[in-house]
């Protein structure tokens, strides 16, 4: 707690660093105030074939208030800073979206007024830009998201001065994986593997089968897009408390993409890999050609779109999908145009995926 | 005396009751014609008084240009009839008038005019003055009464005319040598017509012919043109002395040379007993005597005495003619506009507003006059010289930008006149949309967050800009979409043209737009920072221990110097966007000119007056200071 | 003898170089002025071999009419000299010819023609003719060819001609009369014309010209058009042998009086010595002798013979005249197709392709002959005469629907001339738009979910409906929009009168078609039952235990009854929509029927055939029970 | 546990009884199957005075295959049946979406396929059919959707064979309430009294502060609209457990809306009020009147849409809600036309919220 406490501190004196840097070059008046910046995004990520992950590149952005468009910009991210310290020196904590009400705020004048943020997007990208600016990851200063990631199975977990044990009945639902994910601790695990699937319909599915009970398992899911929180957790599962880690998401581009958020990072977070990816997880499904080898009814498949091509016509290119069964399966979506989601198995019953498909997959990998 | 014309009555087409039907073959007289089929002319239905107006202007206009007389007209609409619908037309000139024994035929009689020769002029059918004397004498008792001063004469002439519908022969009710006391038209010549017409005028007419009367002046500056109706008088004023060199005839081109024409120019040569190349080369222009040579023999005939070729032995010439390459027309039958003129008419409309004194509506709070200026803070010009389907055409294009103008518009001229209606067809319209903008060194993206503000009725960056784009076209033969000629088609190359011509401007003006926005920009910019500063400065005085006024004092001073320094080196700012600031290209009409005697040598004209007017903010002095230094530096 | 005709060269406009502006007037032969403005007849650049094809085929139809013969038309265009452009264009009709004293002048002099009469024709302006001599003489050596055996003479004669241009007059070359084994003409009269033009055919312009005859043939189901080209031969092949009654040449209506009628009137009569009274009612419609003493007295002039009136004094009688209330004109110079000619029109159409023996592409698989025909399921016929601009006009409408037909598709007619271009902004687009739907007794809704399944390019209703609405606009004046005559504006109350044609049919078969839509609905629900059926049977069996085929074969047997209920209590689906069934009413047009024969008196036409060819699923014999039983309850 | 497999095969008996009307009626061939339904929505909803709440009206629905437009609707309210009666058979629990996959099928033959739902909207509307049908709320059938609604504070559940204690420290994440509602025993409350609030981003703000120590309290929200499961747990805390309930929702008439839904119910939901509605509750703000009392800066306030006064000029109208409160309050809102959300307190600071605004209302209405 007292750690805590000290990191939070020490949060709080890097941002004043930062001001005092802005002042000193404003009050000489020789300078526009400026600072450099790790750019994040496609353009500078790198896939580390040592690392297994992806990781950000050496490019930096320049936030100065020297042109117009960056005007705003360096405002927003002053004014952010100043938010962060604030909510640090009250001790509370926030979410993303309590610190864009906290620095709501318009700009100009009475004929032409406009919204310091546009959108909560950018107050988002400010919080981003804070972390960046101090090396301090959004946990560490009390920013959190909306808790969205489930956890399901035999495993014990100390929040605070809480113990909080995920190892309910079929009937019970998912624990929600706590987003300040520094105070977790993982206090015991008795689970043999991990299971991660795209969405909580799906998990609730397996889960009510009976699957937790009957395989020993932890069910985990990020519904949708996983926020950090999930993505540590099974970090942590994985490498510290060496549990094999599968990944099930649906066969089209952006589920395969989700699924490999677990196992090589995203571009958009590459710069938090090293906290965030998991190398030794297993994409096992549900793949392209499962579609077919499982003989998903035609009506239960979709027609890919446009947007979707596109998508996978960009992910054949990256190079770190140039392994050939992501290949093959790629070039099996473009061929047919058709994606499939993981429910569409229920269409042969209830229980067909979580007593049929999965353990079938499971036994071909070996984890079973 | 009235009565005595009854003898010159009858026609040839006479009523018949046929019990069967049997085709009788009638011969109609040219004025029967046109009067039955007045659509041809378009004088239909609403559209009588706006055209009858149109045709006296454009004909008053050619008469003026015709010696440079520096036009001034004017016209006059007034209902003298509500009950029958009459209104008085009247038109006075000061151009050359006509030759007193012309004028009866002139003003009455169909296919008997001045136009019919080969150069520019507005009116080409040479069948509106007889229009209205048609439709007058069809239509009223009211003689059509004619002033004529002729450049040619002494003596000013009165005539009293009315038009033999079925024979197309004038008939003159009177005519005198007025006396000089009595003499109505006041310079060295000119002439006046008044006529009755019947017919209505709805307010979208009426409208009609003050957009018409208000773009014929921008686009002839030099002419006063007023115009009065039962609710006042409205002028359009002279902004310029100098006038466009007058069309002048020409040959004809031998890349347009038909059966007809080949044997017209036989015909005019036939005393002279010359051979065929010597009437080749004396007949038609960019044709010497070695190419007309090398066209007999590609013709394959003999030689022999010119009118002693057959029809089929002239065919193999013309179908030669039409296969062989030619030396671009000369384009002196021409007149355009020129840079001159063209920039003063882009640049100034100046309206005045005299309203009657015993008007109707004795609103007394609208004052008797008022006038109305427009200055753009620059204006360029643009032109092209052409062939299109054989003829020689010249495109002009000019633009205005900034000052008082606020919003986009697209103005179009055709041998001067104004076209008004169906823009969403027109060539021009395409052609701006096909230019880029960045030819400009602006790029849509700037353009839409600089000037979004604005209210705008589309999407398209160039609506957006604070810009008047002209094109006046000039040719003997203008491709008309329809034949009611409100809109350019795109034949042939034209349209390459004009893209060429607004491309040019474009890059011209670059530089200046640039330097524009690059003002506005700074101005924006300072705007902002001001907007902004109060949250930095609080954001960091709340955080670490620093004064408050004194951080906002050095963050001010900091970002002036900043603006400064960003508009005197544009290019930091404007790194994205491509640098078309190639160096001044001319892009001269071929032969034109020659007589004009413009002394500018710049294309592109800043008016640093209306600069002035437009900054009216705290930071003016600033930015005229910059401006200054960033004048010197470039 | 070619060389001969030079002597007749010359001409009265001279080209001039002068060294200072001097106007010259000048006279122009029609014949020059029309060459010079081709456009004003529309002959211009591309559209050339357009509108001589135009003109020819109208010439003919209109010399068909006149004597009620059944028109044979036989049209052709070949290219014959690529190098030089040049097309041979021939036009062969069974018409009643031009008597030979009349045929150099009737093809080559302008302004001399057989239609300047008050009565409907295809072609107003006369010039179609003389356009392609002219323009034949101007770009070619070719003369024109002619055979014209009239229903006067008895004997064909053979012409070669050209124009002098410069007069206006023709130019014989050669007249003869054929010897009956030469004769080309085969039957009792007719007229063949072919004459070399230079000139560019772009595919536009070629499917331009399909178009046209097409279109042209259905509204001259009468006429057989056949149209040569290098790619073959199409016949648009005739259908009726029923003929609309030609239009009769009237007397000018007083509404419409000017100046010039009444002047011409007076000196039709200058020899009988009659009063002016006598005069107005023998030379205007619907003028009583009563009627004419009034119009006097109004005017307020003195009794006198007729020739004595002053212009001053005339011009109050057509004031006074301008101002009463006549009755409506008679029709008889108009000639509306009627009811059951429109009819033919609108239900077949039957083209015939013949491919050229030798044609360049040697497709085999083509097929030498293919026949198209269209049969809707039903149609209705409406018209109605007004008064447009002081002209009587007749506006009739015709509707067709379903069928083979699967679009919506506007046809328009002016004076039996079809419209091809610019429909969107023409006055029965508008009509079309703002008549209600539900007047047909359907909603927008249901259109909507019985046709979106059809590809539609329109949010419209109207536009899913398999439907064809045809108007036609008779008039010695059609008010078109443009002089390009491609669109008709909505002048006066003519919006009125068509929305009332339109509203009119779509009361008539609003019945039918409410029918109509009950059939495909039924279908639709049969065949959305079949779909269904089976989700449902599977469901029900899953859970409970019952034999799968019994179910469905009751549930089949259930819903063919209940569908074939629903079917013959149209209502009971149908109750949300208004029920505009009003007793039927018949529009006749006045005048108009008298001597057409109609034996027909319901307006709504049922094919059963094609009814039957429209089902061809299963249930097609239980639909057509119903179908059948249904009618006998009606 | 076997009370709840009575009532399952009490349902599927149900669901067997109409599919065997349906079949008499074809068999028979006399009539077209058809069956009514309660009809649900605004025009059939009434308010009662007696019950406090708005309870469903006397109209019906006839569902039936007799004209084009309902022969989908009748064969997918068939369909859904047989899928419920699956799902109870194959002992499985399924959210919304996974009843819409487990139906998924297209009509029509080669020329002309469509697809059986054309979104989940008409798959939802289908269970909410069953229901009707079959006179067996959702839950009962196993079929939930997924879980959205929070709890925390001093209460104990019990979830099939689980305890779940909510009573966790201020760092720990709230507990899910479980959508099987059936499934959930509350075993025991320590609270005083129960606040609800319409975001989970409001009650995480709050929950941090230590306000549900301080004040013993539970903190409830049903992230926006309450699912039922909500919805009854606040009914049955105030009911059974006799606990003060009191409501913070958004200044602006979606919120009001929103608040409503506990204290008097639902048109959409109106034939269940007697399972779902809390007479007693207290809708305590945010009030338009706040907006100004509590001196929302303006930045923080938001300008009404049309959409939104629209909404409220309906509200205006309605005969629950004719209490001079809510006309006062709805009439200041049409006259400034601005709204507020609840996280706009943080303008004043992240604990404004939870220590000053909160208390003093609470005091205001006698609950503290």
């Amino acid at each position: 707690m007292s750690g805590m406490d000290k990191r939070h501190k020490e949060t709080i004196k890097k941002i004043r660093l930062i001001m005092k840097a802005i002042c000193n070059d404003v009050l000489s008046g020789k300078k526009m105030p400026s600072f450099d910046i790790t750019k994040i995004g496609y353009d500078n990520t790198v896939w580390s074939e040592e690392k297994r992950m992806l990781t950000v590149g050496t490019k930096t952005v320049h936030i100065s208030p020297d042109t117009t468009k960056k005007i705003p910009t360096f405002s927003q991210y002053v004014v952010m800073s100043n938010a962060v310290r604030k909510l640090l020196d009250e001790q509370m904590e926030s979410t993303i979206r309590g610190m864009y009400y906290a620095t709501l705020s318009t700009v100009g004048d009475e004929r032409n007024r406009q919204k310091f943020w546009t959108s909560q997007d950018a107050s988002d990208d400010a919080i981003k830009a804070v972390e960046l600016l101090t090396g301090v990851p959004r946990e560490e200063f009390s920013v959190t998201s909306k808790p969205k990631g489930m956890i399901s199975g035999p495993i014990l977990l100390r929040v605070g001065g809480d113990l909080i044990d995920c190892n309910l009945g079929s009937r019970a639902t998912s624990q929600l994986i706590p987003t300040n994910i520094m105070d977790v601790e993982i206090v015991d695990v008795k689970a043999d593997f991990v299971m991660v699937v795209e969405k909580d319909t799906v998990l609730n599915n397996i889960r009510k089968s009976g699957f937790i009970q009957k395989y020993n398992a932890i069910l985990m899911t990020g519904s949708g897009e996983p926020d950090r929180a999930t993505r540590m957790m099974v970090k942590t599962l994985n490498e510290v408390w060496k549990k094999p880690v599968v990944v099930f998401a649906d066969a089209d581009p952006w589920g395969l993409g989700i699924a490999l958020r677990y196992k090589i990072g995203s571009e958009s977070l590459s710069y938090d890999s090293d906290r965030l990816v998991t190398p030794d997880a297993k994409v096992l499904g549900m793949m392209f050609s499962d579609i077919y080898e499982y003989n998903i009814p035609e009506v239960a498949r979709l027609t890919a779109s446009d947007e979707d091509l596109n998508r996978a016509n960009d992910m054949k290119k990256k190079q770190w999908l140039k392994d050939k069964k992501w290949q093959k399966e790629l070039n099996l979506f473009l061929k047919n145009k058709e994606k499939c989601e993981l429910d569409a198995f229920f269409k042969h019953g209830f229980r067909y995926l979580a007593e049929t498909y999965l353990p079938q997959k499971l036994r071909e990998s070996g984890i079973l | 005396m009235a009565s005595s014309r009854m003898v010159q009555l009858g026609s040839s087409s006479v009523i018949q009751t046929k019990s069967k039907a049997k085709i009788s073959f009638s011969r109609k007289a040219e004025s029967e014609f046109f009067v039955d089929n007045s659509a041809l002319a378009g004088f239909t239905g609403e559209r009588i008084l706006y055209m009858a107006i149109r045709e006296l202007i454009e004909n008053s206009l050619d008469s003026c240009e015709a010696e440079r007389i520096l036009p001034k007209i004017a016209v006059s609409l007034k209902l003298i009839d509500p009950l029958n619908d009459l209104w008085a037309i009247s038109c006075e000139d000061n151009g050359i008038g006509i030759r007193s024994d012309k004028v009866s035929v002139a003003v009455c009689s169909f296919l008997t005019s001045g136009k019919y020769v080969e150069q520019q002029q507005r009116g080409l059918f040479g069948v509106g003055l007889k229009m209205i004397a048609a439709f007058s004498t069809k239509d009223t008792d009211h003689p059509l009464r004619v002033w004529s001063k002729s450049a040619e004469e002494t003596s000013e002439y009165y005539f009293e005319l009315r038009t033999d519908i079925g024979t197309n022969k004038p008939i003159v009710l009177t005519r005198r040598d007025t006396k000089p006391k009595e003499s109505t038209i006041r310079g060295k010549s000119g002439f006046r017509i008044e006529a009755v017409l019947r017919g209505r005028l709805s307010p979208i007419t009426k409208n009609r012919i003050h957009d018409y009367i208000s773009q014929t002046s921008i686009v002839n500056p030099y002419a006063v043109i007023s115009f009065s109706t039962d609710d006042g008088m409205i002028t359009f004023d002279r902004r310029t002395n100098i006038m466009p060199e007058p069309a002048k005839e020409v040959l004809p081109h031998p890349a347009d040379m038909d059966l007809k024409t080949l044997k017209k120019a036989i015909g005019t040569h036939a005393l002279q007993k010359t051979t065929i190349q010597g009437i080749l080369c004396n007949s038609f222009q960019k044709l010497s005597f070695d190419k007309a040579k090398e066209i007999i023999r590609n013709a394959g005939i003999e030689a022999k005495q010119a009118d002693k070729y057959s029809e089929h032995e002239l065919i193999k010439i013309v179908n030669v003619c039409r296969q062989t390459k030619f030396q671009s027309p000369n384009v002196d039958h021409l007149s355009p506009i020129g840079e001159r003129i063209f920039t003063v008419g882009m640049t100034t409309e100046r309206t005045i507003f005299t309203k009657k004194e015993n008007a109707i509506s004795d609103d007394e709070s609208q004052p008797k006059i008022s006038t109305r200026e427009m200055k753009p803070t620059l204006t360029g010009y643009s032109s092209r010289a052409c062939i299109i389907n054989n003829r020689p055409t010249i495109v002009e294009c000019g633009l205005a930008y900034g000052g008082n103008l606020s919003y986009f518009k697209l103005y179009r001229f055709a041998n001067k006149i104004p076209l008004l209606y169906d823009e969403g067809s027109d060539v021009a319209r395409e052609v701006i949309s096909e230019v880029e903008l960045n030819k400009m060194g602006v790029s849509k993206k700037q353009v839409k967050e600089q000037f979004s503000g604005l209210e705008s009725r589309s999407d398209r960056a160039i609506d957006l800009l604070p810009i008047h784009i002209f094109f006046h076209i000039c040719s003997t033969k203008i491709p008309y979409k329809t034949a009611g000629k409100e809109s350019i088609a795109s034949e042939g190359e034209l349209k390459k043209y004009m893209k060429a011509c607004l491309s040019d401007l474009y890059r011209k003006v670059s530089k200046q737009i640039r330097h524009e926005m690059h003002l506005k920009d700074a101005e924006n910019r300072l705007k902002l920072y001001k907007y902004y500063i109060p949250l930095i400065v609080d954001a960091i005085s709340e955080s670490i221990d620093v004064s408050a006024e004194d951080l906002t004092n050095s963050f001010l001073a900091l970002v002036e110097r900043h603006v400064k320094k960003g508009v005197s080196h544009p290019r930091s700012v404007m790194t994205n966007v491509e640098n078309h600031a190639v160096p001044v290209e001319r892009h001269d009409v071929r032969g034109q000119q020659k007589g004009s005697g413009s002394k500018e040598t710049s294309v592109v004209t800043r008016s640093k007056k209306s600069l002035k007017m437009k900054r009216l903010d705290s930071t003016q002095e600033k930015i005229e200071n910059f401006l200054t230094s960033s004048e010197e530096l470039s």
